[in-house]
């Protein structure tokens, strides 16, 4: 475990051509990593992530990605992610490969990827077309039964980037409230990076919390607000409007394109990041 | 005194609530199932289960989450598990009783498409996808669609087949792996469609006051299936609207309330 | 959800030759509700439970038992469990089918029960001996890899019976600490009964506390001291003295015999058990 | 200060204990590996990270504990989490640094028997059986074995096969589906045995001091094979034996303070 710069982090683990995934579901979205792969110019990833969220429009809208694994892909509560999209309907920037499960076929190919196993079975895709245009969903035989169940491959990235709330001097890690498969993803990348709002001296951590502990975890980063826009349970709600708002920006390319650049390109790190948007502002002369 | 005055898209949602029962273990999908759930909660309901994908089991939030997984809902649940689990014990499991399923479009056997419009590779559309929903089509011992009516919406033939309805219909289904017995009703903004008993097809089997019969098979991409006798359902109460209503006001509230980003005020 | 006495929730749902799982691995062992299968006289039940422990000794003992699955049949830091195996080696008080599994298999046939899954796969029983003497061991082959798999048949007991610390007035029931498998033999049961320390108004769980919901619990029954002489944490230890005086007490037929008519057999209920030994003179006289 | 008089089951922990390394994940069972690698904790491997098949991750012990599942491995734990995910995610999922076994019995490839003596279906003895252990020995990076030596332990030719060690040697592992590399070494209350480099049989490498090379032979039941240079063994330090009898000591005191049931004193 190593605690170090978001900067450090992604330059030291994140490659081109890799398959990273960003996990958090509707919580503890890993915002600040994101940007910083953008930042950082990577190309040609295969992104994964059950769903693609504002973080994944904005970087297939880079031209960060090759290719997307995903189960759902819309703005949250708003509509289309328009970046991707665009890419899927006109190959823009770029042509993305798209391999599309639903959610429960994304969970368990996470969890044969923790669990190093190379499948995993779900009893999914019944009556669904996703098999005819998804090679990697298939099928075995029960053993007992002679029924057949649906089968699809681990899952294990690359590189697993999360954010989390908490972490201690050690570098043992604390997430609370929706979890998603943040866990499953964490365990079945070869290397984990970890943002987290602060550390401390001891995480509260409850008997049974969800803990992710330091020899687990490549890279510990502070960032303070990493998942904003998203949320982190007792720190910081979803800012909606920036949701919505997202609808209007990245609807057209030119007006994407601007805002990537003034607030992601433009910006040196997260903080940067934060302090270009309104929100800074108000809440700072809230403060 | 005079019912008030309400919209299409009320007496869906009102509709939507009142095929919850109480007790009922209900997985909820964001849009009008959820405020259909949550009408029932606060109406005839107190008791229902409302379960999100998010993993947040027996939740009781005040307002609409925007999202799936917004932070009232894990605030107010009875417990939050991981989302492998929502997929696995719960709905794989069996122990979810009812799932609401929207569309953009579906089928004479309320089968559902929620993934593209236009070829697959070469999409017109390219929608959000189908994410939970195909195994809770399969799993919930049985489902509640709610979507508006429209020849775009209810086409003779799905672009892609997301969630299976009645499949084929005439028993398909239940010669499939699929555990939950399909489509109980379809709620619309004009009526209610029911499957028939042997062939599975969809029924208008209720339309709303004021909507002509005829208007439902207009705004419906196949010959409509119509019911001997269609009933007409009963408009939203005062009580249902009132609290309807409220649920919406506090919701758009919650909503535009600015997101208090205390990380910030620690930024260098 | 019922909330009832441990007599009537015996009496209603544990019926004479069914599979039935009192699970709780060394903490939160339903103890309570063994002794009151034994004194409500069932009869041909094949006993589900990892570590069948002492609980399942004095069943077994009793005659209770026609077959037993389990993964590890020891008295936990002591030794032997000496009537399981005078039912193995001698048939006494009669014979009894044993399926043997290693842990790893155990926990995945709980875990495809829960899921409603026909088998579960693990990387198990590898240059094990286990796979010739358990027919239900078997195997499939990844579609992807080529590589085979051992499987195990899911586990689907009739009844579970767990005990936990607190269930709320809706029936909910939050368990705390070391929890095992029972979850998932909790979810993989046609009926579960869970005997608690004490019912309150409002569980003080944690965000992420396992919890199970009311609608999945068949029955709830208040038991102080329920998983005596096994612990539940919060509440009491584990009364080490008690796992060591065993070991005496069921070494010979005639002590386990006379000590089981005297504390199980001549008690009418869990507290009248408890009064019956000497640890709860000893306890009551602190209070 | 002559240095103090010690028991081989002193030796023998000691002599484990010193196989792990500071910050070692260590999955651990009861009896004698408990007490090494708690040890080995309290001296030169103060970040070692102990893992109780119970679930508890990260485990910091003040005493042994009795059974695999103490209370105070879960309150002194950074994580407990649901045995499934153990086997699962942490050993299976190729987590775990070293594996710590004892057994009944154990062949010249390090290959144990926890199960039966005699014939599995009209055992001799039935004993507790393998519980974790197969899948630790397949599955930790390597394993220690620690158990004492006799001739009815070490024997030609295992009653039952629980656990796997190198199989049937010269790399008849490395061909299986087993993800760890099996036994680094076998710990007894003589010496110490390690695989040879290509017939993977076990070697005795190490003795203790006072004990003879044809001691240890003459405990194993198979002609036991002795390395051209068979090092002596440290005895124990006076901090080592010091630690491991105040950790025994604590460890008696706490298991025979009696069991505090509260909830008796609310019988009715």
């Amino acid at each position: 475990m190593l605690t170090c710069s978001l900067h450090e982090a992604i330059a030291r683990y994140v490659e081109d051509g890799q398959t990273i995934a960003l996990e958090g579901f509707t919580h503890l979205i890993p915002f600040a990593a994101g940007h910083e792969i953008i930042r950082q110019g990577r190309r040609d990833l295969h992104l994964v992530r059950m769903t693609p969220d504002l973080i994944y429009d904005q970087m297939i809208g880079m031209g960060c990605a090759r290719a997307l694994t995903f189960s759902w892909g819309g703005n949250p509560g708003v509509g289309s992610l328009h970046r991707l999209r665009d890419a899927v309907e006109r190959s823009w920037p770029g042509p993305l490969a798209i391999h599309e499960h639903s959610h429960a076929g994304m969970a368990a190919a996470y969890t044969a990827g923790a669990a190093r196993l190379p499948f995993a079975m779900l009893r999914g895709y019944i009556g669904n077309g996703l098999p005819a245009v998804n090679p990697q969903i298939q099928s075995v035989q029960c053993p007992y039964t002679g029924e057949r169940i649906a089968t699809v491959p681990a899952m294990n990235p690359d590189v697993t980037i999360l954010h989390a709330q908490q972490a201690d001097r050690d570098g043992n890690i604390l997430l609370r409230g929706i979890i998603g498969a943040q866990k499953e993803a964490a365990l079945a990348a070869s290397k984990l990076i970890v943002t987290v709002e602060e550390v401390v001296d001891t995480l509260a951590a409850p008997m049974n919390a969800i803990v992710l502990p330091h020899w687990v975890v490549n890279a510990v980063v502070p960032v303070p607000a990493g998942a904003y826009p998203a949320y982190a349970q007792g720190y910081y709600e979803r800012d909606n409007a920036f949701y919505l708002a997202w609808d209007d920006i990245a609807r057209e390319r030119d007006t994407f394109t601007a805002w990537m650049e003034r607030h992601v390109l433009g910006t040196p790190d997260h903080a940067g990041f934060l302090r270009s948007l309104p929100v800074a502002s108000r809440e700072r002369s809230e403060a | 005194m005079a019912a008030p005055a309400y919209t299409p898209d009320e007496m869906m949602t009102v509709a939507a609530a009142r095929m919850l029962w109480d007790g009922c273990v209900c997985f909820v999908g964001i849009g009008v199932p959820s405020a259909a759930a949550n009408l029932a909660r606060f109406t005839h309901a107190p008791n229902v289960v409302l379960i999100y994908e998010s993993g947040t089991i027996g939740t009781r939030p005040s307002v609409l989450p925007l999202s799936i997984g917004d932070g009232e809902l894990a605030e107010s649940a009875t417990a939050v598990v991981p989302l492998p689990e929502v997929f696995s014990y719960w709905l794989q499991g069996g122990r979810i009783d009812a799932g609401f399923l929207g569309a953009a479009q579906i089928d004479r056997f309320g089968n559902l498409n929620s993934t593209v419009i236009g070829d697959y590779a070469r999409p017109k559309t390219r929608l959000p996808g189908a994410g939970g929903a195909p195994e809770i089509a399969a799993h919930a011992r049985e489902t509640f669609v709610v979507l508006k009516q429209s020849v775009r919406t209810f086409v003779p033939r799905l672009d892609f087949c997301s969630s299976a309805g009645f499949m084929e219909g005439a028993g398909a289904r239940g010669r499939s792996p699929a555990t939950g017995a399909g489509p109980r009703a379809v709620i619309t903004d004009l009526g209610i469609l029911r499957p028939a008993a042997d062939s599975e097809e969809l029924t208008l089997c209720e339309r709303y006051e004021g909507v002509a019969v005829q208007d439902v098979v207009a705004a419906t991409g196949w010959p409509l299936k119509v019911a001997a006798q269609v009933e007409t359902v009963a408009p939203p109460t005062p009580e249902e609207l009132k609290l309807l209503r409220d649920l919406h006001a506090r919701t758009r509230a919650a909503h535009n309330r600015p997101a208090i980003l205390r990380a910030l005020k620690r930024l260098p």
